[in-house]
């Protein structure tokens, strides 16, 4: 069976959605560093994204029993949340490393600044 | 031509790479050769402002060929890198700027309708594509290893995440009056005297092509805001270490650049191939039939459009060539407290111009054609209303699929 | 009215930053030759700044207690490469002072002619250099291509285009050729309309304003306690010319002249009113101040010029009597400054009465106490700042080094 | 306009009278004057020199507000012969070029020293340092140390200015030998 | 031979780029490394999103994510890449563990991804022109035009659109914007040495 000759389907998405939420999962888990954190969060959130889009998309399901319109918005608000999100994770950062010196997030066990 | 080629190769994938190639090919050496007519300009333009004659020698003249032999000059150079430098990095970061560059022209229109990719987000893929541009200095700065470079590799990202907000806000003003990001689109609507050009639609546009100009300059890295390469601090900034080759990769997106933005400038402002004049209209070029005909009117506003960017570029040339290079704490001021303030007041003071006097400042605008790809905002009814609405003509595929005019 | 600076340990930071150290030069745009910074920097900011000079010691002070006065006078050109008739004239100054030499009349009128021409020359590549500093090229060649006319004018006097040895000693080594003061005089009446422009492009333009007004603020104490001179100090609002305030046997050559030293007095230069006026939040000792001076000493000279020429057209005597190469020199010293474009450029002649080559010859440079204000003046400010205040400072590393 | 500056002497008040002065308020710290030279200079002893000058600078008739230059002179006659016939001993002299903007007066101060510190070749002499009197003096005594060879004790920073730090030797003394060789480049 | 199918040709180089080189973001040690992998990664997926008929979304996660959130990290990973933070080991039990509940977790979505039916029937791609940045425009000011067609009433009144959401992320942008300049505001610090050029000279007065 040639893939490229086979049309693209939903699944195929999110086989694809799906390595990028894991690897943003595993990235999350193992990276010290709370930038190596923050990139996970974006790749978790772009998995989710490629989902949406997959099941909002006109051009791999019938426009009938789609999401329309609604797969495209939620990735919108995502993509404006992930950015929000990134620049208060940066200025949380850098406002640890200012105080502690590190970005090694196993060394931010106290609340106090 | 993919078609046309499936006739002779086989097999038929075969084809259709050929086919992307060839026009890959030429996309790439058409701003590669303008790229080269630019570096050129720039040497004779610099030599003309200051009073003298730039190259004279080399193929004939004018100096034509000078930038062919610098080019053999840089490839045969010797490549350096930096014993410190990360080396993957290094090696890629002239490419990704190149790339980021280059990827604009897909969706840039050169004519009525030709364009690589006729995206319906045009204006907004080029601007985003562009601020990719960014990551080829970054990944420069960081990959060489030098602490020149290192400076120069944080002030561009600075600046430019800063500069991309009023540059977005001044290119969303003629969108807005426009009803829609494509470019073609854009480029149509602004088609007869030059008085349907979006710069004299109001005057808060024209304000805003200055804002955009200035913004545009910030982001391509000219002077007066060449901070990244600020020779006489940081040396030669994220370019320090590099050279021979991708030296020249750098210099090839940086005009690159340029070009993309003179164009998206002549496009959203200056009515893209639509010249002073409606000449093609009267010869009857653009309205015709004859495919040859039409070819012609479409080649003479390829001219246009051109004539409009070679200005644009030289505009920045004389711009660079004249003024002192900013400070970082002064660019960012003329970003944060000048250009997006102002860019905010024109983009509210043209909504409320089109709210209040739809079309143009001197001739109206509206000539009653909707043109494929455009959005008429008002035509909406209410949800409510719309679903009684005669089930025939929903409104939304009116306003969908469009309308070719006349 | 010295200006205080504001507290420069205090730094405003977003984030800390690791602390960095570069090198600015010896082989960077900025810094005029062969200067080197060493700069500590957090993010953009300057915190501390130490000069190295060196790079270019020729041991000029070794060699010239080898040779003979006069034969020292070409090693005093490669010294303040860009006026090397100054330098040419503070030398033959100290010397004749040794001597004990009078010279004819016409000889002191030629030689204000002459280095009046060359601080015009210096000036102007002064001028174009601080653009390039801040970022700008064209006045750059523009300053250049006057001075390519002022060259030729020297070239045409005495042979040579950048290192002259032609004051010397007892006078000069030859008359000005016929009819090079009208080529002179037509020089400087081209020369008016050009420094406008000059202004146009550099003093008054917005930029350039912004980059150099409150820079590298220099108080005139300061100026004086590290010994700055020329327009250096001048900028800082000291009223001191040694063209007016000098040793008698130096300022009776501008006796007669008509001349204003170029200072500011109550927020006004002398004839300001046909340049651009000081900007509102220019300070007293900035860049600015600096560079405007020497903008202003230009059209000085350019009179001086014209003054010159007229008396030394009427003139009697000779144009001087160089000194023979091997004239013995009495025992003694004797020290003596001139204000060379730079500011006091000094020589100190040492003999012991044997011979005719000099015990000691030591060349007091006005720019390398000039520079030694850098370390002061470059605390706290930004990176982008450094080329501006070494560039308004305007320093020569020949004349550095020696 | 007053033009052209006049020697202390005849400015503020006479040589004779201004060295008296001198003498009469640091006594036998001003070791030596010459009033008739071309340029009329003063001798001071070397622990005495910090005081001297800041009186010079802060005494409201004198005002040296600058010191123009430090220059230092090496007397010392290598070759044997010669150095029989010469009329002065061997010594180092420390001169410092004074001028007042506001008196528009100058001023020479010279400091004697011997070759070397209690005649140990190798030994810099030591004079106390001025530059904490004008700021001036930090490069040029570093320039002096650096090319001469004298200790400037109380710099706060003394080290070559002009030469490369590894330098060996004080290339201005008299009896300077160029190094044969510096770092795998020919000296002679 | 059946005519190649471009879409998926494309679909395979996107998708092939933006898997690998999040894989090499977990598996890279080196920050700056890391943050180059998600530039590719992320500018992959805007790729997909384009094949996937949703251009604005795409030049949206261009713009926004690629050309501006990660610019900022990578300003980030600048300011605090020094010399230990660069690479940060992590210890091979947190490997283990990572990879054993990363591997299950990813055996689960696979399988998901692929139970249903549906979902693997390929569509033929509809030939109108999609103008996708309007109704998405309309559709955040609360007219979906997309659900005109709708006819069932009340689900077209509850999906009326999504203003309020649109308010609610505009609000909090504007407070995002405050915060993050509030945490990172300047703050005054007293460093170098203690010494101020203060000249000790008397002024002469002139």
């Amino acid at each position: 069976m040639n893939p490229f000759v086979e049309p693209i389907t939903v699944s195929h998405y999110m086989v694809v959605g799906a390595i990028m939420f894991v690897a943003g999962a595993v990235c999350m888990a193992t990276k010290r560093n709370a930038l190596g954190v923050l990139m996970g969060i974006e790749l978790v959130l772009n998995g989710a994204n490629v989902n949406f889009i997959a099941f909002g998309s006109e051009y791999l399901r019938p426009a009938a029993d789609g999401m329309g319109l609604d797969g495209q918005l939620v990735a919108l608000f995502v993509i404006v949340l992930a950015a929000a999100e990134a620049a208060v994770a940066l200025a949380i950062t850098l406002n640890f490393y200012n105080n502690h010196s590190t970005v090694d997030v196993d060394r931010a066990d106290e609340l106090k600044g | 031509m993919a078609e046309y080629l499936r006739q002779y190769l086989t097999p038929e994938w075969l084809a259709y790479v050929v086919a992307a190639l060839v026009h890959a090919f030429l996309l790439v050496n058409l701003l590669a050769v303008s790229a080269l007519v630019f570096i050129w300009l720039e040497r004779k333009v610099s030599g003309r402002i200051q009073d003298r004659l730039g190259p004279t020698r080399i193929g004939g003249k004018f100096g034509w060929l000078q930038t062919l032999a610098d080019a053999i000059k840089l490839v045969t150079k010797e490549d350096l890198m930096p014993a410190d430098a990360d080396r993957m990095l290094f090696l890629l970061a002239p490419y990704a700027g190149f790339v980021a560059s280059y990827l604009g022209f897909l969706a840039l229109p050169f004519a009525d309708g030709w364009v690589a990719v006729r995206l319906n987000v045009a204006v907004f893929f080029i601007a985003a594509v562009l601020g990719l541009e960014v990551f080829g200095v970054i990944l420069a700065g960081y990959g060489s290893g030098s602490k020149w470079s290192l400076f120069g590799a944080m002030r561009e990202a600075a600046q430019v995440v800063s500069y991309e907000v009023p540059l977005g806000m001044c290119i969303v003003i003629p969108v807005l009056i426009a009803g829609t990001m494509d470019l073609v689109t854009i480029g149509q609507m602004q088609e007869g005297w030059f008085t349907q050009w979006f710069v004299l639609h109001d005057p808060f546009t024209f304000i805003a092509f200055w804002v955009y100009f200035t913004c545009a300059t910030a982001s391509v890295n000219r002077a007066p805001f060449d901070l990244a390469e600020a020779e006489s601090e940081l040396v030669a900034g994220f370019h320090t270490e590099y050279s021979g080759f991708r030296w020249s990769v750098f210099f090839l997106s940086e005009y690159g650049s340029m070009f993309a933005v003179s164009g998206l400038a002549a496009i959203l402002f200056f009515g893209g191939w639509n010249g002073p004049l409606p000449v093609t209209h009267w010869l009857g070029l653009a309205d015709s039939t004859n495919p040859f005909l039409h070819y012609l009117g479409n080649f003479l506003g390829m001219l246009n459009f051109v004539a409009k960017c070679i200005f644009g570029v030289t505009f920045m040339m004389w711009v660079r060539w004249t003024l002192p290079r900013l400070r970082i704490d002064q660019v960012m001021t003329t970003c944060l407290k000048y250009c997006t303030p102002i860019s905010a007041a024109m983009f509210l003071g043209a909504i409320l111009w089109t709210y209040f006097i739809p079309g143009g400042l001197i001739v109206p605008n509206n000539d009653g054609v909707v043109r494929e790809g455009q959005m008429i905002v008002g035509s909406y009814p209410p949800a409510d209303e719309a679903a009684q609405s005669d089930a025939d003509a929903p409104p939304a595929s009116v306003a969908r699929a469009g309308v070719e005019g006349n | 009215m010295a200006t205080q600076v504001d507290d420069p340990r205090i730094i405003e930071f977003d984030v800390r930053t690791d602390e960095m150290l570069v090198n600015m030069g010896p082989q960077h745009p900025s810094t005029h030759g062969v200067l080197r910074l060493v700069l500590r920097t957090d993010g953009e900011i300057v915190s501390e700044t130490t000069p190295h000079i060196g790079y270019l010691h020729r041991c000029a002070e070794k060699i010239g207690e080898n040779i003979t006065p006069r034969q020292w006078i070409p090693y005093t050109d490669r010294m303040d490469y860009l006026a090397g008739m100054n330098m040419n004239l503070g030398w033959a100054l100290v010397v004749e002072k040794l001597l004990n030499l009078e010279l004819p009349e016409k000889a002191r009128h030629l030689r204000v002619l002459i280095v009046e021409l060359n601080r015009i020359a210096s000036h102007l590549v002064g001028m174009g250099a601080y653009g390039l500093d801040l970022g700008t090229f064209s006045p750059f060649l523009y300053a250049f291509r006057e001075r390519e006319k002022i060259l030729d004018l020297f070239e045409e006097a005495c042979g040579a285009r950048l290192t002259y040895s032609y004051l010397t000693v007892g006078g000069a080594t030859a008359d000005l050729p016929p009819g090079w003061l009208q080529k002179c005089e037509a020089f400087l009446d081209q020369l008016l309309p050009v420094i406008k422009e000059y202004h146009t492009l550099l003093t008054s333009n917005a930029i350039f304003v912004r980059r150099t007004v409150g820079i590298g603020v220099l108080p005139r104490e300061m100026a004086i306690d590290h010994g700055c001179t020329g327009p250096v100090l001048r900028g800082s609002g000291v009223n001191h010319d040694l063209r007016r305030d000098g040793e008698q046997r130096y300022t009776e050559m501008y006796d007669g002249y008509a001349f204003e030293v170029i200072v500011e007095q109550d927020g006004h230069y002398p004839r300001d009113h046909d340049y651009p006026p000081v900007p509102k939040q220019a300070v007293l000792g900035d860049c600015w101040h600096r560079f405007y001076v020497r903008m202003l000493e230009v059209m000085q000279s350019i009179d001086l010029i014209r003054q010159a020429i007229d008396r030394y057209s009427t003139a009697t005597g000779s144009f001087g009597e160089p000194v023979k190469l091997t004239e013995k020199l009495p025992k003694g010293e004797a020290y003596m400054e001139t204000e060379a474009p730079r500011g006091q450029m000094g020589f100190y002649i040492v003999s012991t009465g044997n011979g005719a080559i000099p015990w000691r010859a030591r060349a007091r440079s006005s720019s390398f106490c000039n520079l030694s204000v850098t370390e002061k003046l470059c605390r706290g400010c930004l990176i982008a700042d450094v080329p501006a205040i070494v560039g308004s400072l305007d320093v020569v590393m020949g004349e550095i080094d020696r | 306009m007053s033009r052209g500056r006049q020697h202390l002497s005849e400015m503020v008040m006479s040589g004779e009278a201004f060295l008296e002065q001198l003498k009469s308020k640091f006594g036998d710290r001003i070791t030596g004057a010459n009033l008739t030279a071309i340029d009329p200079w003063i001798e001071v002893a070397p622990e005495g020199l910090v005081a001297v000058c800041e009186h010079l600078r802060d005494d409201p008739q004198l005002r040296f507000d600058m010191l123009n230059c430090v220059s230092g002179v090496d007397y010392f006659e290598p070759d044997e012969k010669k150095a029989k016939k010469l009329d002065w001993d061997r010594h180092v002299e420390v001169v410092y070029h004074l001028s007042s903007l506001s008196n528009k007066t100058s001023l020479v101060l010279k400091v004697i020293l011997p070759r070397w510190k209690d005649d140990k070749p190798g030994q810099l002499p030591e004079v106390p340092s001025v530059s904490g009197v004008w700021s001036t003096a930090d490069w040029h005594e570093r320039e002096v140390f650096d090319l001469m060879g004298v200790w400037f004790t109380g710099h706060p920073d003394l080290r070559r200015i002009l030469c490369p730090e590894d330098w060996v030797g004080h290339p201005l003394r008299k009896d300077y030998e160029m190094p044969l060789e510096y770092h795998g480049i020919r000296g002679r | 031979m059946d005519p190649i199918n471009w879409s998926s040709v494309f679909f395979w180089l996107f998708s092939t780029v933006a898997c690998v080189f999040a894989v090499g973001v977990v598996l890279s040690n080196n920050i700056v490394r890391m943050a180059f992998y998600l530039i590719l990664s992320l500018g992959a997926t805007a790729g997909l999103f384009f094949l996937a008929g949703a251009d604005f979304v795409g030049a949206m996660q261009l713009m926004i994510y690629v050309g501006g959130t990660l610019v900022l990290l990578i300003f980030g990973v600048m300011l605090t890449a020094k010399g230990p933070f660069i690479t940060m080991k992590t210890s091979a039990g947190e490997w283990l563990l990572a990879a054993v509940v990363g591997g299950s977790l990813l055996a689960v979505l696979i399988a998901a991804a692929t139970s249903v039916g549906a979902w693997q029937q390929p569509h033929e791609r509809p030939n109108t022109a999609q103008v996708t940045a309007t109704p998405l425009g309309m559709a955040l000011l609360g007219a979906r035009v997309d659900k005109l067609e709708e006819s069932d009433a009340t689900q077209r009144r509850g999906m009326s659109g999504y203003l309020l959401p649109f308010e609610i992320v505009s609000v909090h942008l504007l407070v995002v914007l405050i915060g993050s300049a509030y945490l990172a505001r300047p703050k005054r610090r007293v460093s170098g040495p203690s010494e101020t050029p203060a000249p000790t000279v008397s002024a002469p007065d002139r």
